[in-house]
């Protein structure tokens, strides 16, 4: 992630007056499609099928032969609800970021029924490791958003318990947890759970050795793991040309399972294509990859300045898909809501909205001493040493300010 | 099972698996752990005897073998992963250092991470390149790691048993050029606390500390100036990370002189960190500067240049001489 | 490699009297080939190819739609020769190894088409970096056999120049190479050379992120590199299931490059499908993954008992399948070589045979300050420090001699 | 060009540019490092007039970038890759230290690897995790890398285009909190040597050294130690392997006492190193053991407690005070 934060920074601690302290970019031919040298064994697979849609951009539902949701207009409420509620939330944090709240924030804008979509998709007993944008699936999986933002306000590393609510912390570092998730699977088979388990991963982590080998592990141990990527087209400043010359679904074939892609702005689709990935885990078959063909509407975090690489016509097109913007096109065009519906919901935004203000206000620094808990379950010798010492020091001017 | 004499490859065995047997939630993995036991037969017969769910071979990717450990782990498990050679560690270091070693931080202790990753390490048996390497340093200076390294078949057995007990991320290495050495092994036995070093010699002129391999250089070392007359005294640390800098203190306060011997290189290596904090430790007790032997600022050399490039018998006499020149 | 070596030992250098130095492990559906949740877009592609064979192991020509190989008599037994003296010089470096002149070596027994048919379809403008088992390779490029001993001695890190061959240095770490490859390849390209690289790597490799990461560079940037997989079906004790469960060739389609499968024990198949992966490449179409489908005959090293791992069976079915004795069948079959040819080819290996023998007891032991020279090529004060420690260390033995 | 005040980022900016201008093969090579310019803009403009083909975004492959580069290098390039940030080497580890440090040496000297590993290290700029970490000792203890760290723009400059210019690998660390900067650059200037030590402000009674963003926390506290009638030397090691212990030496022999500043954690870190062979070298005049103030052993904190964590002026002032105790 791009950090140049602007948080508010603390004061030195020593009192003595006299000491202050200061205190798209292709190269030539990189996005050429090979031709195989004689034979039919192509690289490129010739005729790649359509992405899996249920909703269109204008709202219309459409059938596809192997995927369906059946819904009733609750339902369909109840994952609008879900995605306004996550973009109004995501808009807050920015706006925190703004104020200096936040020294970082990644917002999840665009990409909104993606993660409803996946995150709906799921039952409570199974498992979830996140990037550092999954905002709407940690609301799917009940983590109080309030918690999300510890981490970007500078206060912890990840402010959540894992394990009540299924959803690992957030990984910053790319790649790294679909392996994590790939060895919680091999666990979960060796429980013979019935559970499956999402690794989420961006266009750009599909680059990562890690990721690879991600895909080995789970295909040669049959893990029950679902790799989740949201292809947002940009990792930064880099298009996806950048990473892949065709597209990612494609690459699970060659490390024998399937791989899908859905159109990552459409709900229904991702939640249907989604629920069959979890089932086809649980049930022993296996890992799939779904790719998600989203994009990234907003900034890559609030340190970010998107003008630089990109145009605004690309921002304009996706605007048109915007999933959100669907869903409340079906929702009318089915009368599967009222105005009452959008006004509470309204309401509803702006509580919590209120909320997340209040309770980043109230958020505590952690205390100078909790630098010396957590390194290890177990104890260290040089910890608590280095613990003593630094509680000597900082006694030290108590007893000069005593003075 | 009775006290018995075995080397110290088939302590490392008895001890895997007694973990095994005593704990279902205890996995082995790693490249040819499997049939072949592993390239040293540390894991000779386990998976015959405890099935392909618990000694598992895995494709061939480090960074796929700690990854998929730390999701093992998440979900309950004690995998020990064997890494085949030192050199061969260093795919999976981001794993190691970003994830394993901070993800109980990160958590603020809501997870816990007993992996231990089973290291042979160190030189002198003549082998090709990234096969006698000593990486002790580059995990030491990490925090949330511990390191242990036994240096005889009885630390052997217990050290991984009481490794695989830990709740934290243990490196632990294996002394490759000591596995056919052999030891007295007590099951029954009580064992110390893991990260305390032990004086296997003592002595009145100087400290001798090392670890690993080099505790039975020192030992040499101690006998052969005995002889001249010098008495030394050998501490094996047993522990990297931490170091019992107390057990260190005592003996130096008493003897007066330390030299610090290992296998890694000195520069950057665990000498310097013990140097720096014996000294500040024992400033005013220190007859002479703390010296250190070790490898030189070199790549591991072929084979038939380590003798030269590892702290043998000769160069430890020559720093004590340094030393007690003082 | 797995090395417990027996080579022997030098003597502690202090003089001073009293002081003396003392498989098949598949868990549970692991080879399963799962059926893709719903769609056609499976990862198993199921109608695979045959591998490409224009020699069976009878030694009948045989024909196939893209591949094809004109050769004269003379090139027939050029090939031979080849694979003969490799396996002569192979077996003797084993024999070597057994006598302790050697510490470890790596066998390419079974795998001479492989090597030597790829390695006679390049140029030498060409540019190739094996693993430590391309001895074929290395004859091919015009590498001194003998120069291939001195790492498995122990007397060196790798006993060539690189560049006077095109013949990088053995890599021993699994994988590496692949990255170096690709990067050499993607100069090759921006000076506009025409000219093939190749990266050698083995089945267990392909696990390996950084190979992956190869083929994602390679692509994005249609670097002219041959990715040469010779899949030998084991690496050390585990077998290829442990790897991948589709056929390791199809790997490159997910990258958006060519793959193919070869009969490795076949050298006509692998010249003409190297030779046409090589033409790819330097004609600016990009890479290609060439998975030669082989045996390792023997043990994975000197070191190895592969009689704790797999089958007599196994091994025996590969052995009707030997490259060389079909090559000889051919040559037999078209006269295309008379009793002399075989007869000066046997005395041509024992020669050579003798040669490595000779050449490896006189190669010297380095000298001990060597380990000073060439970690740097500008210089370190560190290391002229340590140097001179270590002369003066040395030296004051000589001046305890000397009393 | 004439002599100009500008940020160290734009002192490395302008270094590369002049690079980039002087020999065709050096390439600029990186996440993002094209049109945006890179997360600090340190590659600003550079794609735009040098293409596409010489100043290249890359995959997301830390492994990928370095592994390339070392290709690159061997086909007789001299690549600059750029690491987005400290905690995001690890993945291109194995390469660096099993590949790029060691193919030197491996080919007895007939190849040669320029390869500049580019890194903005350091906290203290209130970032998420793996954002500000100092990672030296991870590479110093490695043979065949080469590590030189700037703290002022004019060093930036000079020392960017050496590292480019020298034909081993060279691990680039460049002090992030101290991007913005500003201080005369003379590229008509004749630089002094890589890897020397200089002395940036002299003093009589305990020496600090230091490097990179440590170097003016240290200079803030000769400052202030001066109101205390304390007078204070500092040092700028500048280089970090090999590290310039005779200037070291020199400065010792007169000030009697040092303190090592560094960000990285203490335990394993460079102040290790520096006080065990300076202790060595200057027993007989040392008045009180080599200090260290640095990090904590424990993973970088979150931003709120960076501020702790981090050895900032009162914690060097402290540990002045406790060398001058003695
Ligand atoms: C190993 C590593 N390298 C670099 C970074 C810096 N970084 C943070 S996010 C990012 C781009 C990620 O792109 P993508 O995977 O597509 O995810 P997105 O941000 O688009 O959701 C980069 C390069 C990192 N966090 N980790
Ligand atoms: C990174 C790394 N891990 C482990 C090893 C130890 N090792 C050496 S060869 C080998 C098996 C390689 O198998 P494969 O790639 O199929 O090549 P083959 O030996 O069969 O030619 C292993 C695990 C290594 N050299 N490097
Ligand atoms: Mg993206
Ligand atoms: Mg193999």
């Amino acid at each position: 992630m791009t950090v140049e934060s602007t948080a508010a920074r603390g004061k030195p601690r020593r009192a003595a007056a006299q000491r202050t302290a200061a205190k798209k970019t292709g190269t030539k031919q990189a996005a050429k499609t090979a031709a195989a040298p004689g034979t039919a064994q192509a690289g490129q697979s010739a005729q790649a099928p359509e992405m899996v849609q249920l909703l269109t951009p204008e709202g219309e539902r459409v059938e596809h032969p192997d995927y369906a949701v059946e819904t009733t207009p609750g339902q369909l409420r109840d994952l609008y609800r879900d995605m306004v509620l996550t973009r109004r939330f995501d808009a807050e944090a920015t706006a925190l970021q703004r104020q200096g709240e936040l020294g970082l924030w990644p917002s999840l804008l665009g990409q909104e029924a993606a993660q409803i979509g996946s995150g709906r998709a799921l039952r409570d007993s199974d498992y979830v490791f996140p990037t550092y944008r999954e905002h709407g699936v940690a609301w799917c999986r009940g983590v109080d958003p309030t918690l999300l933002l510890g981490m970007f306000r500078g206060v912890n590393h990840g402010g959540w318990d894992p394990n009540s609510n299924n959803f690992h912390l957030y990984t910053i570092v790319i790649g790294a947890q679909t392996l994590h998730a790939t060895g919680y699977a091999m666990g979960v088979a060796k429980d013979g759970a019935d559970t499956a388990v999402v690794a989420y991963f961006g266009d750009g982590a599909s680059s990562q050795g890690d990721v690879a080998e991600a895909f080995t592990f789970a295909a040669v141990y049959n893990a029950p793991v679902v790799f989740f990527c949201q292809n947002n087209q940009w990792a930064i400043s880099e298009p996806i040309e950048r990473q892949t010359r065709v597209p990612l679904y494609q690459r699970a074939a060659g490390y024998g399972f399937p791989g899908i892609r859905v159109d990552g702005n459409d709900v229904l689709a991702v939640l249907a294509v989604t629920r069959a990935a979890a089932e086809h885990a649980r049930t022993g078959q296996g890992p799939t990859l779904v790719e998600a063909f989203t994009y990234r509407m907003g900034a890559h975090t609030t340190s970010d300045d998107p003008t630089r690489y990109r145009d605004k016509e690309e921002l304009a097109a996706w605007e048109g898909k915007d999933p959100i913007l669907r869903l409340r096109r079906l929702l009318e065009r089915e009368s599967a809501a009222d105005e009452a519906f959008f006004a509470d919901l309204d309401a509803e935004s702006d509580a919590l909205a209120k909320r997340v203000r209040e309770s980043i206000r109230t958020m505590p620094d952690p205390d100078g001493m909790a630098m010396f808990e957590h390194t290890y379950a177990d104890g260290h010798t040089l910890v608590d040493e280095e613990r003593a010492q630094y509680a000597t020091y900082l006694a030290s001017f108590a007893d000069h300010e005593g003075n | 099972m009775a006290a018995e004499k075995m080397a110290l490859a088939k302590a490392l065995t008895s001890s895997l698996r007694t973990a095994l047997d005593s704990d279902p939630k205890v996995l082995v993995m790693g490249e040819d752990v499997g049939k072949l036991g592993g390239v040293f037969r540390v894991t000779d017969g386990l998976q015959k005897d405890f099935g392909e769910e618990r000694v598992i071979d895995t494709p061939l990717a480090e960074s796929g073998i700690i990854g998929t450990a730390i999701g093992l782990a998440l979900r309950g498990y004690r995998p020990v992963a064997e890494i085949q050679f030192d050199g061969f560690v260093f795919p999976a270091y981001d794993q190691i250092v970003t994830q394993l070693a901070k993800m109980h931080a990160r958590s603020l202790g809501t997870v816990k991470l007993p992996v231990v990753i089973r290291i042979p390490y160190g030189g002198g048996i003549g082998a090709v390149e990234h096969h006698s390497e000593s990486p002790e340093s580059l995990f030491a200076h990490v925090a949330g790691l511990k390191i242990v390294t036994p240096s005889d078949a009885s630390d052997a057995f217990w050290m991984l048993r009481q490794a695989i007990e830990c709740d934290d991320p243990v490196i632990f290495l294996e002394p490759k050029a000591r596995y056919w050495e052999k030891g007295e092994v007590d099951p029954s036995g009580i064992p110390g606390p893991l990260h305390a070093a032990r004086v296997v010699r003592e002595g009145r002129d100087l400290t001798l500390a090392a670890y690993g391999p080099s505790v039975k250089t020192c030992l040499a070392a101690a006998a052969a100036a005995e002889e001249d007359g010098t008495s030394l005294e050998v501490l094996d640390l047993r522990s990297v990370s931490p170091i019992d800098f107390d057990a260190i203190q005592r003996s130096v306060e008493r003897t007066r002189r330390l030299v610090v011997v290992h296998e890694a290189p000195v520069f950057f290596g665990s000498g310097a960190e013990v140097a720096a904090r014996i000294t500040e430790r024992c400033f005013y007790h220190l007859e002479a500067p703390v010296l250190r032997v070790g490898g030189f600022h070199a790549p591991y050399p072929p084979a038939r240049l380590e003798e030269e490039y590892l702290p043998g018998l000769d160069r430890v006499l020559d720093s004590v001489d340094r030393a007690l020149a003082y």
